[in-house]
Order: structure tokens, then C-alpha cells, then sequence
């Protein structure tokens, strides 16, 4: 029998070794994923890679994670928050590695690896910093940049329900990058308010289907 | 020599209300965070605009009351929002493709610089100990059918934001359709910036000026 | 306002040019949008190239429009079938072009059409025929072949209920290409079961957003 | 000399079982139109394992019940079937990433040829006047994590489909992890053709002499 249902976020986490990449949902606290952060930080893995779009709000979740000094690297779009005091000092300390990603180019690339893909061309960034030495090449008149694919070795994500295949739908604008690091990671965690019986969401509204998802975490609804 | 203290600059309302009048009805539209944020709520009555936010929303209505703050429902800008009658909810990869594969009719954007071919400087500074971000600037940039930007046509010092070449890090080459600003309407076309309206008080000869670079007059009427 | 409802489907096909290349869903007759289709046939264009999974089922749908001479070139994965025999005699008397593309590449890309990529390296195909003489590239230790995207000047889709911003939902397996060609065309005709009034559509169940679909034409559902 | 005529070879119900059986709880899996889709009726009781269809469907459930036939939910053969209680419905192109991006466990392919490197050919015999066609055969050889490959071991004039070297066009390369036919069970390892099980009343010496290429005797208790 298929049954993804972790115990605790805590279980969920527990193989996560110094090193990992890890991918992580949300967009500012909309779909962030606290309780397996949470899990992690208790659990001690060090020298993470994080791929995610902000680089944490004050001190709750991955502004905790960097605190606790974990984080070697963060892959983002969007470091510079109003309340993102921890990464701009680890930063401006030379105490971090940033890899800044234009967020399209963050959700693609993220996709590439889910979906197979070697590299594309991509239309972003071209002409700019960001772009770096890539290659470049005009296809149909228009310059298009190289860019490859961002795995991960987890993914931590947020959904509303999931079942114990891993079927799972999200909530508004929480749902985010959810479904595009569901893809791209070796092993998928998702916390979710609520577990429903297999059967109970409907095949036509299920968002990402279970292959994508390894580990299902029932956590307790705006506890965060 | 004008007054330049005195003069009838436009506030960002009315900037804001401007770029408001030239959305047609029915398009596609991303404002992005900061001064664009505005245009919402200047959308004309009786036009049916739809607002994408490039973090999973098409259909994006206006802010909630205070007390109806949902933050699952949330704009780039991370405040909260609501969602109209025909709003759809989709992942960021989807998003992403909805601006990059120019399906978005309008983006309206903040700016640091626009150069004369459109060069769009607007996600850093450069400063040395400045903390880079670009979120989806750079995707709009060059991904919307149009591009306009909307920004104070001098810096604080005084500065022309027009310039024949930004000196900021480059968002986008060759992107903008237009700029508004609080002193005029400027085209990007083939032969450079084209001005289309300057506020009252303010010739052509002193808006050239000021804005130190090579101006055209595209304004009805002129010649 | 925006309201993309067409009284007829004659009235959303009236503005397709000789030359046209049409996007047409369905796998099989699973979300084959036969109304359209008829319309087509009606309206006269000719010299089409049809991009679809199949090249047709018997003397209905694009079975009939090839039999009636108006399609120059077939791009599809899987144009044999018991009931192929109007494609089956075209194509071995010489009068009609095929492009075989395997049903991924052909759904990938439509999709890197749909949002503005490239070209994208593909694992599929590799160092077989229909490579043909495609640049290859090994990336980490893999060899791929660059694919280029698949734009339609027009698509035809066919989705269980739609709304006047164009809005869809699908039914079961009859969603398969229907979401990728809505993206990839330049203009997109659903044709649908049943059109609902704007906000009847759950936004979290939304398949295929508004913005991707630009005629929207009411069918009798089952008259296929 | 083997009496092959009167050999008790695998029928193919026998071989789908014998697939079936090498399928672990929990895999999701990919069945190939034709000989392969008989696999779906031997999955052991016990184990729950997903199945997968390029059209669209994870969770698909075995054909309905005559009259219950549903048009709109087919298999990748266009044959009706059904849903499982945890099915999901998604677009194709979410669907080939599936296959694509390696998030299947296993798929089962029929097969013309099959060489001792793992190249498969099954799409195209190369004949001058046949309609070619190829569905998503490219895709799933590719993508899965582990290509089985279900076919009769001869053809019917009597040549072995376990070849040095695949004469038909390439469906993929070095993409095969194992082969079933109705005489044998062979992997592909790095060494080449590795033989797990024979029938009953056949000879590993008679086996390598029909297939009329290099095997490995791979079987428990070999040396």
C-alpha cells in the first residue's frame, strides 16, 4: 500500500544530510512551508543550498535557518525584503553566497528539471548582469540566453490537502511554486492543513498529482 | 529659464491615472510593485481590465477591507489582495510563461533610467553594498506586448532619468514602449524618444533641457 | 467589456487564411472539437498545416478536411489507425507532407511556444530518425537534441464549460492537448459544452486561464 | 536438438503475469499499447501500484463495464477505462513530464528488436510504403526509470529480436533494462545479455543457439 503520511515534520525531514540543495515554496510568507523549516533547523543539517524566492522574513523560518548560520548559499529572485535584516547582514558580512535568478528563470529552470530538460533558451536577462557569460543565441531574429536546470535533493512545499498517494491542492496564491519545485526535487515534502481520504479530491482539481510528492506532513492550520 | 519649483508637475495620482486612460478595455495587464501599483486605482469605469500578478493570480481585484486580509491572497508587492469574478489561480512556472510567452498585453514599471532604444534600467542601483534584487522585473521587461514605465523624469539631484545610455545595470535591452512621467509623455520609436505630451506650463525647448538628451516632438499638432 | 462567447463556430473560423497552421486538440476523438472542425470544412481555407496528435479517424472531423484536399502538411506523433485510410491514401499517393514528432516533443513544444522559449535540449529521439539532423549536446553526461517551439496561427480546442473572459475546464482524459495549443496559438478557439456565467468557475480549479483563450463558441454537448 | 514446436513457451498472459510480478508495491508505471497493456490484469493483490497514461491520467483503473463506457477517459490505445479512487487528470504536457523528467518507476514497451547494448526499436520496421507512427513510444523509452521491454522472443520466420545490433530504426538507445519474452527473461548490464530465467525444457545452450547472440547465464545457481 502507498502511504506517503509522515508522522512528523520532524520524520519527514530526518534524512536530510549537510550539502543538500533544498527547494522551498512560498512567496514572502504566502505557501512558505514553517513547520518542515522548523524541522530542520532542529534537525541540524549544515552548508544547505536553499533555492526559494525571498531569503526570509526577520527571524521566523528560513530568516531562522540563515540566523543559525546553515545556509552556505541562497538561490532567489528576491532577497531584499523590508524585514530581511538576517540575509542582508550574513550578505553584507561576505558570510553567504548569493546566486541571484530572475524569478521567471527561477520557476523555468526549476520546470527543466522536472520535466527533462537539458537547457533552453530563454528570453530573460539578456543584455543584463544577470545574464553573466552565458551563452547566448538568436533564434528568429530574437536573443535568447542559455540556461540549465536547478534539482533539487528536497523540495519543502506548503498545500492545503493531500492525500496518501500525495495528491495535492493548494490555497490562493499560496499554491506559487509549490507545484514547479513538486517537480524538480529527488524527494518531495509537502505540510499540509489537512489529510483527506484517498478518493476525496477531485481528479479534475488535484494540482499536483502524487508522483511528484514523497512525504506528506499533516501540520496544525495557521499555527505559523 | 522655467520655474521649476513652481511648476504643475504631475503627482503620482495623476500619473497613475494617465497611464490608467491609455489601457484599452479588455486588456491584459501586470502593474508591478512600487509607483505602478497605483494605476489600479485609476482603471476607467466601464472598461474591463483583467490584473495579472506574477505570483499565481489573473482576475486581481483591489484590496480587501481592513479585517478581510487573507495571506494566501497576496501581489507581487506580498500585500493583500482580492480576486474578481473570473479570477483564476495558477503555479509560478505557468505565471512566468503567461509574461515570457507574451501573452500579457501591458506592463507598466518603475525605472531608474530609460535610454533612447529602450534600454530599461530599473532592478539596481549598482552601489557596491547595495543587496541585489531583481524579482520578476526583468521577465516583464521584455515579456509584455508593451512595456511602460512610469517614473519622476529627474532624480532627487536632478538628473535625467532619459538618458542616451543607462549607466545602471541593464533589466532589459530595447523593452520600452513608453514612459510617463510627472512632466511628460515620451515614446520609444525607431528615431529615439517622442514626446506625445508635456503638462501645462512647460515647452518643448525647456523639457529637452532639462531631460538633456535628444527629444523628438510627436505631440498632435506639432510639426 | 470582454466577452469572448461567438454566436457560431462558423463566425470564430471566419477570419483563417489559406496557409494557416491549426492547432487541433483531441487524442483520438477525446477532445476533438469536431464543431470547429466542420466549421472549418464550411468555411473554405485550404493549404493548412494541421498540428495534432492524430491525422484523423475515418471521414469525420480532420479526416474529412484531408479528404477534402485542404491540408498541406500533417505534424502529429501517430497519424496510423484502423480508421485512417483518407490520411493512409494521401500520404502514400504523395499528397500530403507528414512530420513525425514523438507526442512529447510535440506537447513540449507547443508549450516552449507558449511561454517564449527558444529552443530547449530534449532527451526524446536522441539517435533516432526523427533527430533527423538536429543539433545534439551532452550536458552532464547526456546526450539531448535541440527542439525548436511549435506555434499555431490558430488552435481549436475543445473544453466541457468556459465563461466569457475564456476561462476553461475540461472533462477527464478529453483535457490532453487542449491546455499546451491554447497557449502556443496566436489566436484560440474553444469550442465548449456549456458556457457559465463569469465567477461560476472555481479560480482554484481553473485549467486553462482566460488570457490564453480568445473565442469562445457554445456546442451541443454530445452531438459529436 | 530442441522440439521447439511442442515447447511450453510463455502464452502471453503468462508473460504479462511474469512482468507483473517484478513490479514492486508503490511503482508508478507506464503500460505500452498492445502486449504490454495485459500486464494491468496480473498486478499482484496486495500491492498498489499506479498506473500512468500518456493521455492524461495517473491512478487509471481497469476497462468499465460494457455500457459504462466513457469516451472521454481512454488510454493511450483509445480504449475506454476508468479512474481509481487518488487518479489525477493533467494536460499533456505535464503528463510527458512525467515520463520525461524521470518520475515513473518503470515503463513496459513491446518490441521489434532489442540489442545487447539496450537500444530498442518498436516504432518503425523501415518498410518503404508503411505510415510511420511513433506516439509517445520515443518518450517512455527514455524517461522511465526502468524500460521493460514484453515480446515473443523469434519472429514469426523464426529470427531472434535479441540482436547485436537493432537493423530497424531506433526507438532510443541504451534505454532497455530488461527483456520478457515467451522464452526467457534477460537483462541488459553493462556485459551485455544476461539471462534470469528460462522455460521449462529449454536449455541455456539451446536458448543462446535461437537467440543466435551473446548471453550471460545470470540465473540463481549459475556460475
Amino acid at each position: 500500500m502507498i502511504n506517503k503520511i509522515c508522522a512528523s515534520a520532524e520524520a519527514a525531514v530526518a534524512d536530510i544530510r549537510d550539502g543538500s540543495t533544498i527547494l522551498v515554496g512560498g512567496f514572502g510568507n504566502a505557501g512558505m512551508p514553517f513547520d518542515l523549516i522548523d524541522a530542520l533547523i532542529a534537525q541540524g543539517a549544515r552548508d544547505l543550498v536553499i533555492v526559494s524566492n525571498n531569503a526570509g522574513n526577520a527571524e521566523t523560518g528560513l530568516g531562522k535557518l540563515l540566523k543559525e548560520g546553515r545556509v552556505r548559499k541562497v538561490v532567489c529572485s528576491f532577497p531584499r525584503q523590508v524585514d530581511s535584516y538576517v540575509f542582508d547582514g550574513l550578505y553584507r558580512a561576505g558570510k553567504i553566497e548569493l546566486e541571484l535568478v530572475p524569478q521567471g528563470n527561477l520557476s523555468e529552470r526549476m520546470r527543466a528539471a522536472g520535466a527533462g530538460i537539458g537547457a533552453f533558451f530563454c528570453p530573460t536577462g539578456v543584455g543584463t548582469l544577470l545574464a553573466g557569460k552565458r551563452e547566448t543565441r538568436v533564434i528568429d531574429g530574437r536573443t535568447y540566453v542559455l540556461e540549465y536546470p536547478i534539482k533539487g535533493d528536497f523540495a519543502f512545499i506548503k498545500a492545503l490537502k493531500g492525500d496518501r498517494w500525495g495528491n495535492l491542492i493548494y490555497r490562493k496564491t499560496a499554491r506559487n511554486f509549490g507545484p514547479v519545485m513538486a517537480m524538480a526535487a529527488a524527494i518531495t515534502i509537502a505540510e499540509v492543513d489537512e489529510v483527506v481520504d484517498l478518493g476525496a479530491l477531485d481528479p479534475e482539481t488535484i494540482i499536483t498529482p502524487g508522483i511528484f510528492v514523497h512525504r506528506v506532513v499533516p501540520v496544525a492550520p495557521g499555527m505559523d | 529659464m522655467v520655474d521649476f519649483q513652481n511648476l504643475a508637475k504631475m503627482s503620482r495620482d495623476d500619473m497613475a491615472a494617465r497611464v490608467a486612460a491609455d489601457i484599452p478595455d479588455g486588456a491584459y495587464v501586470n502593474l508591478g510593485i512600487g509607483l505602478p501599483t497605483l494605476v489600479a486605482n485609476f482603471l476607467p469605469a466601464g472598461r474591463e481590465i483583467v490584473l495579472h500578478s506574477e505570483n499565481g493570480l489573473l482576475g486581481m481585484g483591489p484590496a480587501p477591507a481592513k479585517g478581510d486580509e487573507d495571506w494566501d491572497l497576496t501581489n507581487a508587492g506580498k500585500q493583500p489582495v482580492t480576486a474578481l469574478p473570473g479570477a483564476a489561480y495558477f503555479h509560478h512556472a505557468d505565471s512566468f510563461a503567461m509574461m515570457r510567452g507574451g501573452h500579457l498585453d501591458i506592463c507598466v514599471l518603475g525605472a531608474y533610467q530609460v535610454s533612447s532604444t529602450g534600454d530599461l534600467a530599473n532592478w539596481h542601483t549598482g552601489a557596491a553594498d547595495a543587496i541585489p534584487a531583481v524579482g520578476g522585473a526583468m521577465d516583464l521587461a521584455i515579456g509584455a506586448k508593451k512595456t511602460f514605465v512610469m517614473m519622476e523624469h529627474l532624480t532627487r539631484d536632478g538628473q535625467s532619468k532619459l538618458v542616451p545610455e543607462c549607466s545602471y545595470p541593464l533589466t532589459g535591452k530595447a523593452c520600452v514602449a513608453r514612459v510617463y512621467t510627472d512632466l511628460a509623455v515620451v515614446d520609444i520609436r525607431p528615431e529615439g524618444f517622442v514626446v506625445t505630451h508635456i503638462i501645462p506650463g512647460l515647452s518643448f525647448e525647456e523639457l529637452a533641457r532639462i531631460s538633456g538628451v535628444t527629444l523628438r516632438d510627436g505631440r498632435i499638432g506639432s510639426t
